[in-house]
């Protein structure tokens, strides 16, 4: 009988006490922790930052996953227990954390000042990391003649059928307003205005029945491979990387994206605060940054990136898409109005 | 006892048909997924244009077998602990002369009847006080916190079965009460601890509300990937990780029902 | 043999009159405590962990310090306001001086996001005060402040913020939980109730109990015969079927789930054998809508409902059956006369278990629901992780579980009563 | 045993006992039990000879009083360290251990040498005729050997007492007789000091040196069997052990160690006093129905009746009559009896001889 001889040692809460011990020790210095939003993103981050990072430093480096809630870095940080370093996230969640004093105010470090970031690419706790582009992707066969904007999404007389939008005010909100004739450089004014809101919320009311919302970027091919949506808004590597290494049978539609530039930030109080600017500032070597785009489409964020771009992924690259039908993301914006945005789109999207 | 029998054939044949289309609801969407886990691409759906093992290998990546050694040491742990807990706690419910007994009880099966999220908000709010957030001792306890009555529900039951005059018989031969313990109580409700134990560690094996408030990038689990991978990282390894897991709590399963065959 | 004993004959008459002593009690009270003793770590583990956490919360959804810690002095000042208007010209002042040190402090937006809460617009009003004002030392001249105030925001110069500032100058209120019961609690900038969009969290209630009882029912009308034909099965027969009941309650609900997800999405197995067949034209969207939900809930359930049914059933003796039909009542009459009344107890705690376990889903509705399907627990842990409002989703926890008593806690009474 | 001093071995003095601190289960208690002697605690259910006995063994504490072995109090020390075996009325066999093992369990406890415990379970074994059976599992044996295998267990430790609770509770009626006598024989055997609880007074009887008549947590009488049987002190012990007829009655006149009495049909009666029997009192005449002589014709001193019922038992006939008072009384008369009434309504006199009767307590 192994259960008696399992009792019989007497050592059950030994054992167990043991174990807990011996696992719960926090690690005396723990690895720098980089979080990104999981799947193919955290898989290119570790082959292209984390690797060669470690190899270059010989500090060693994890990768863990959030889905950009504040929530977990404020009580990491209210509770001095912090086992995050280096948030990657799209700009709301930084530019809202960093009002909250939730990241460390690294902006003006001259590591970042003096990197040769993009225009809008470094905030007060922000550092880029990335360019992406909202796009619009079908699948093939549905439509005769496939949607030619990214605002058709709101069209559901010409193109019937269910439609994805990220469950998030970001992006909907504008796109509702381009969609129904407000100019691309109005947007934000307009966004601004209590009547403008409202206008976006109408708007979005005409599809709400049609819309499957996707929360996680992985979900946009998949929903369409599935057949739970004829299209889908998606950022623009997921598509572009379900198309050439998956076999997926998709069209992109770059008319009226949003570009959009994806940060760091780095958890107030962490300790290892030295070893993260020493990460982000590695991604920002011109070579290293421009690596990401090999594997997944987001574009650099350091100006002499450019040049070490392969030629072949350029198309597929934010950059090549701006143009007077595309919207630049405005994270200033979103900074100040979105804790009321966002309340009010969750709410609304829950009726 | 086959009293259905007395059953006329107009009766019996619909009601077979009815229990057969229930089970298979309950067996078939099963069925029916985990093939697709055999798919070369990334999408939920048949036909495949190949049949490969990526996914399953995709399971061999330092993220997923770190996930599974901390599913195995976190579910080892909670067995430990809330089978001692639970079982010591059983014994001490059976005894009739148990103050408040059936408060206690209430309070002892509580963890399942309160819903884990509210649970999960109030450790999360109270581990934040105390620094357990995001640590192992803190994901243990969470778990032990459910598993907990599936140890003294299945100890108890075994229990009342217990005949404790041969723990008087035990003293009367001269056997302290530890030694009786270990020697004629244990062995004998060892099927209905084994049980229990079993449960605490699937219980904590599938757990993943708990894991998405409390656990931090230390305690990634199977189930807290899986879940991520549902919202984050849309793809087949889900599938595989579910075919791995299906089997091994077939193998758990078959355990239990050998322990309370008895012997 | 004999002893030579002479007989003692013993009667009543001559026992002594008996008095329970003090110390006799202590003895039982002493036996009570060594029964209890094996219990004490798992009693102390569960005060620690179970009850203590509740506590937290119950103390979360009435705790509500943020405006009283932020503006000490200003809701102090306030007391004295009759809530006309607007305050005096002072209050400006050490409302100003207060903003200031709070921007400082970096607590500024945290404030402006509590005061929003119970404003429209709360967070931007207090945002553009402080920055209206100016860089330097403050204007020592109170009416100087209220007029950069006012000029920086017109609801400054409303009754609106300040007659909520002037509510909290204690570190608890009802305020979370009269917002998770849907009362009124939004004001504008004038002070009146707002109508504007918020949550309707009667709403999100009304649809947990519906989606539970809807997969109560369910569960039980499936369940039933299910539990029958098992209970009656002997042998082989019968363990098969049990294994086969149990097998999905062994596999990990996320398993299940996503298994429903294949099955039902609009490329699914489902659909295609449908469209397969001849017998769908166009695939159907079963997948994030409402009656998924509740399959997927129903299937997840199904075997807690069936268990307790079951221990019951198997207790029911066959010769009872058998004395029905030989007093002449046809099969389904001497079911539905001896069987199921016989039965209730099991159905009432199978149906019970499942209704009570429903009221708390989260991870399901979100899988395969659509927003509009989604049930409190997923609007706990959006505000405890998403929207950071941990006074909210205590209080919600608190409607569900009060709630959730109330209309279980009778029925639990009588189904213990019958058992 | 005749003549052999009479040591004290185990005694319980003033033992109390009540669980809920209102109703008590034992009350005012003092016994004393010499050593090599089978004493029996009889009595109905409830009355208190099962918790004497736990207490004896120490599962139970008195509430007061004290319990001696050998004049040393034993009432405060665990059951584990009293050295007393006890047979339980469920056996209480270790089901997860073989014959051997279980009867092994108390040699292993005291930490036994292995070859030694070997030698005693053995040789215990083989006492009980058990040897064969050594290497099964309780559940594969007969409730009778399963009996055996528990008295082995509770002797092979050499006890200072043994405690025996309803052994036999569970046996049939044959087999209940044979193993009366057997453990009788080993008790003897083994030169065992034994108390015995029963509810069967039959059993009671056939086993004890000494009884111990229980009711309402008092010790009724004790005494010799034979004591017992044929000179019961009170009505209840008269009642509950024998068939025995109880008359209600007055007593008119005492008269040295016999007494007059009154029944209801007026009919007078003598009886043997008892330190109930007070003149004028009410009192229970008490007749054995084997030491009544039923005849057909009157006699002085016989009581006239008329003969209700007749019931034929195979080794012998039970009489019912019916009294003028309305009083039944029973006659057991051998089958082969041929001066007996036999006819129902057939007038019938009965007779015994005074001093057979007793006079006890009354209504």
């Amino acid at each position: 009988m192994s259960w008696t001889r399992l009792f019989d040692s007497g050592k059950l809460f030994g054992v167990s006490c043991l174990a807990a011990l011996a696992c719960a020790q926090p690690a005396l210095s723990r690895d720098l922790t980089v979080v990104s939003y999981g799947g193919v993103t955290n898989e290119t981050f570790e082959k292209v930052w984390l690797g060669p990072f470690t190899e270059e430093t010989g500090i060693s480096a994890v990768m863990d996953t959030w889905s950009g809630d504040l929530a977990k870095v404020r009580a990491m940080v209210e509770s001095g227990n912090i086992v995050w370093d280096v948030m990657d996230a799209t700009a709301e969640p930084i530019e809202i954390g960093c009002e909250q004093g939730l990241f460390e105010k690294v902006g003006d470090d001259p590591l970042f000042t003096e990197a040769g970031l993009i225009k809008g690419g470094l905030t007060e706790c922000g550092i880029g990391s990335m360019t992406y582009a909202t796009i619009l992707a079908y699948k093939n066969g549905i439509f005769p003649e496939g949607p030619t904007a990214v605002t058709d999404i709101f069209d559901t007389e010409t193109y019937p059928g269910k439609r994805g939008l990220r469950k998030s005010p970001v992006d909907a909100l504008e796109l509702a307003l381009i969609a129904d004739g407000v100019a691309v450089d109005d947007v934000y004014a307009t966004l601004s205005t209590p009547e403008g809101v409202d206008r976006a919320f109408a708007k979005l009311d005409t599809i709400k029945d049609d819309i499957i919302w996707w929360e996680a970027s992985a979900q946009p091919p998949q929903l369409l491979m599935s057949g739970q949506v004829v299209m889908s808004t998606s950022y623009n590597a997921r598509a572009a990387l379900a198309i050439s290494n998956d076999n997926a049978d998709l069209t992109m539609v770059w008319a009226n994206n949003v570009t959009a530039i994806g940060f760091f930030g780095i958890p107030k109080g962490t300790e290892n605060l030295e070893e993260a600017k020493k990460f982000i500032a590695f991604t920002l070597l011109p070579q290293v940054n421009a690596a990401f785009s090999d594997y997944q489409p987001y574009g650099p964020t350091v100006t002499a990136a450019g040049a070490f771009v392969k030629p072949d992924v350029l198309p597929n690259l934010p950059a090549g898409h701006i143009d007077e039908d595309s919207l630049v993301f405005d994270g200033g914006f979103w900074a100040t109005q979105g804790d009321a945005l966002i309340a009010r789109f969750s709410s609304w999207v829950a009726q | 006892m086959r009293h259905y029998h007395d059953l006329p054939l107009w009766v019996r044949l619909p009601l077979y048909a009815f229990v057969a289309l229930a089970l298979a609801m309950m067996v078939l969407p099963l069925a029916a997924a985990l093939p697709i886990s055999l798919n070369v691409d990334p999408w939920f759906v048949y036909p495949f244009r190949e049949f490969s093992l990526r996914w399953f290998e995709a399971l061999l990546s330092p993220r997923w077998t770190g996930a599974i050694v901390n599913s195995v040491l976190i579910a080892v742990a909670t067995t430990l602990l809330a089978t001692g807990l639970g079982t010591l706690a059983a014994i001490g419910l059976a005894n009739p002369r148990f103050p408040f007994r059936n408060l206690v009880m209430v309070l002892g099966l509580a963890p399942l009847i309160v819903p884990v999220v509210v649970l999960a908000l109030g450790l999360y709010i109270f581990f934040g006080q105390l620094s357990l957030n995001y640590t192992f001792i803190g994901v243990v306890i969470a778990h032990t916190l459910l598993a907990s009555p599936f140890v003294v529900i299945t100890v108890t039951a075994t229990l009342t079965r217990f005949d404790f005059t041969l723990m008087r018989a035990a003293a009367s031969l001269g056997a302290g009460r530890v030694f009786a313990f270990r020697t004629v109580m244990l062995p004998v409700i060892a099927p209905g601890v084994g049980a229990g134990a079993i449960l605490a560690f699937a219980a904590s094996f599938d757990e993943v509300v708990m894991m998405l408030f409390i656990s931090g990038p230390q305690q990634q689990t199977v189930p807290k990937l899986m879940y991520l991978g549902m919202r984050e990282n849309i793809n087949p390894t889900i599938i595989a990780a579910a075919v791995v897991t299906i089997a091994f709590t077939s193998v758990l399963m078959a355990a239990t029902y050998r322990l309370n065959r008895g012997k | 043999m004999s002893y030579g004993d002479v007989s003692r004959d013993i009667t009543p008459a001559r026992s002594r009159d008996l008095r329970v002593s003090g110390a006799i009690r202590k003895k039982a009270v002493g036996g009570a405590a060594k029964a209890a003793l094996p219990a004490a770590p798992l009693l102390l583990f569960l005060l620690l962990f179970l009850v203590v956490p509740l506590l937290t919360i119950l103390h979360s959804s009435v705790s509500d310090e943020q405006i009283a810690a932020t503006l000490p002095e200003t809701t102090a000042a306030l007391q004295s306001w009759d809530g006309t208007g607007v305050p005096a010209a002072a209050v400006y002042g050490t409302l100003a001086g207060e903003l200031r040190a709070a921007d400082e402090a970096g607590t500024l937006r945290r404030l402006g996001r509590r005061v929003q809460y119970e404003l429209e617009g709360g967070l931007g009003i207090l945002l553009n005060a402080s920055r209206a004002l100016p860089e330097e030392a403050l204007p020592g001249d109170a009416q100087a402040i209220r007029e950069l105030m006012v000029g920086a925001d017109p609801a400054w110069g409303k009754p609106g913020v300040w007659r909520i500032l002037q509510r909290y100058d204690t570190p608890y209120s009802s305020f979370y939980l009269r917002w998770a019961l849907g009362l009124p609690t939004v004001l504008d900038a004038d002070g009146a109730v707002s109508d504007g969009p918020g949550y309707d969290f009667p709403t999100i209630y009304l649809r947990t109990v519906l989606i539970s009882l809807a997969v109560t029912v369910l569960t039980v009308l499936i369940g039933y015969p299910v539990a029958y034909v098992i209970a009656t099965s002997a042998g082989r027969t019968g363990a098969i079927l049990l294994f086969l009941i149990l097998l999905p309650f062994w596999t990990s609900l996320l398993v299940r789930v996503m298994s429903l997800i294949v099955v039902l999405q609009t490329n699914g197995v489902v659909n295609q054998l449908l469209t397969g067949m001849g017998l769908l034209g166009d695939p159907l969207s079963f997948l994030y809508t409402r009656p998924a939900t509740i399959f997927a809930m129903t299937q997840i359930q199904l075997s807690f409902t069936v268990l307790p049914m079951l221990s019951v059933m198997r207790t029911i003796p066959a010769d009872q059956l058998r004395g029905a039909r030989s007093l002449g009542a046809g099969p389904i009459r001497a079911h539905a006369t001896i069987f199921l009344p016989q039965a209730v107890p099991g159905i009432a705690a199978g149906s019970l278990l499942t209704f009570v376990m429903c009221l708390g889903f989260y991870i399901t509705p979100e899988l395969v629901g659509s927003p509009s399907d989604q049930m409190v627990g997923s609007f706990i842990a959006q505000f405890t992780s998403e929207d950071l409002n941990w006074g909210l989703a205590a209080a919600l926890s608190v409607v569900l579980c009060a709630g959730a008593a109330i209309l279980t806690l009778p029925l639990a009474r009588r189904v213990r009563r019958h058992a | 045993m005749i003549g052999a001093p009479k040591e004290v071995h185990v005694s319980l003095s003033g033992v109390l006992k009540t669980y809920d601190g209102q109703h008590y289960v034992v009350r005012d208690l003092d016994l004393e039990v010499y050593k090599g002697e089978f004493l029996t605690l009889l009595g109905p259910s409830g009355s208190g000879k099962t918790t004497t006995l736990m207490m004896l063994a120490g599962f139970e504490h008195p509430t007061d009083g004290a319990i001696l072995l050998d004049g040393r109090p034993v009432h405060n020390i665990p059951p584990e360290k009293r050295n007393f075996g006890v047979v339980f009325q469920s056996y209480a066999l270790f089901p997860h251990m073989t014959v051997a093992e279980n009867v092994g369990y108390s040699l292993r406890v005291r930490g036994t040498a292995k070859d030694e415990t070997a030698r005693r379970v053995a040789g215990t074994l083989e006492a009980m005729r058990l040897s064969d059976f050594a290497q099964r599992y309780p559940t594969a044996l007969s409730g009778g050997q399963q009996q055996r295998v528990a008295l082995a267990r509770a002797l092979v430790f050499e006890p200072d007492l043994v405690l025996m609770d309803e052994p036999l509770g569970a046996l049939d009626k044959r087999l209940r007789e044979e193993l009366q006598l057997e453990i009788r024989s080993i008790a003897e055997r083994f030169g065992l000091t034994v108390i015995y609880v029963t509810h069967d007074q039959e059993e009671a009887l056939t086993m004890s040196d000494r009884i111990a008549v229980f009711n309402n947590g008092y010790i009724q009488q004790i005494g010799p069997a034979e004591e017992i049987y044929s000179r019961p002190v009170n009505r209840f012990v008269a009642g509950f052990v024998g068939d025995n007829n109880g008359l209600d009655a007055t007593v008119t006149s005492v008269e040295g160690d016999l007494a007059q009495a009154r029944l209801r049909g007026g009919a007078e009666v003598v009886a043997r006093t008892t330190s109930h029997t007070r003149a004028g009192a009410p009192a229970t005449i008490s007749i054995r129905p084997e030491l009544i002589v039923p005849l057909k014709e009157a006699r002085p001193g016989a009581l006239s009746g008329t003969v209700s019922n007749v019931v034929y038992t195979g080794d012998q006939l039970r009489i019912y009559a019916t009294l003028p008072g309305g009083d039944e009384v029973v006659v057991k008369r051998p089958t082969s009896a041929t001066d007996v009434p036999t006819e129902i309504g057939a007038p019938v006199h009965l007779y015994w001889d005074p001093t057979s009767a007793w006079a006890l307590d009354g209504q």
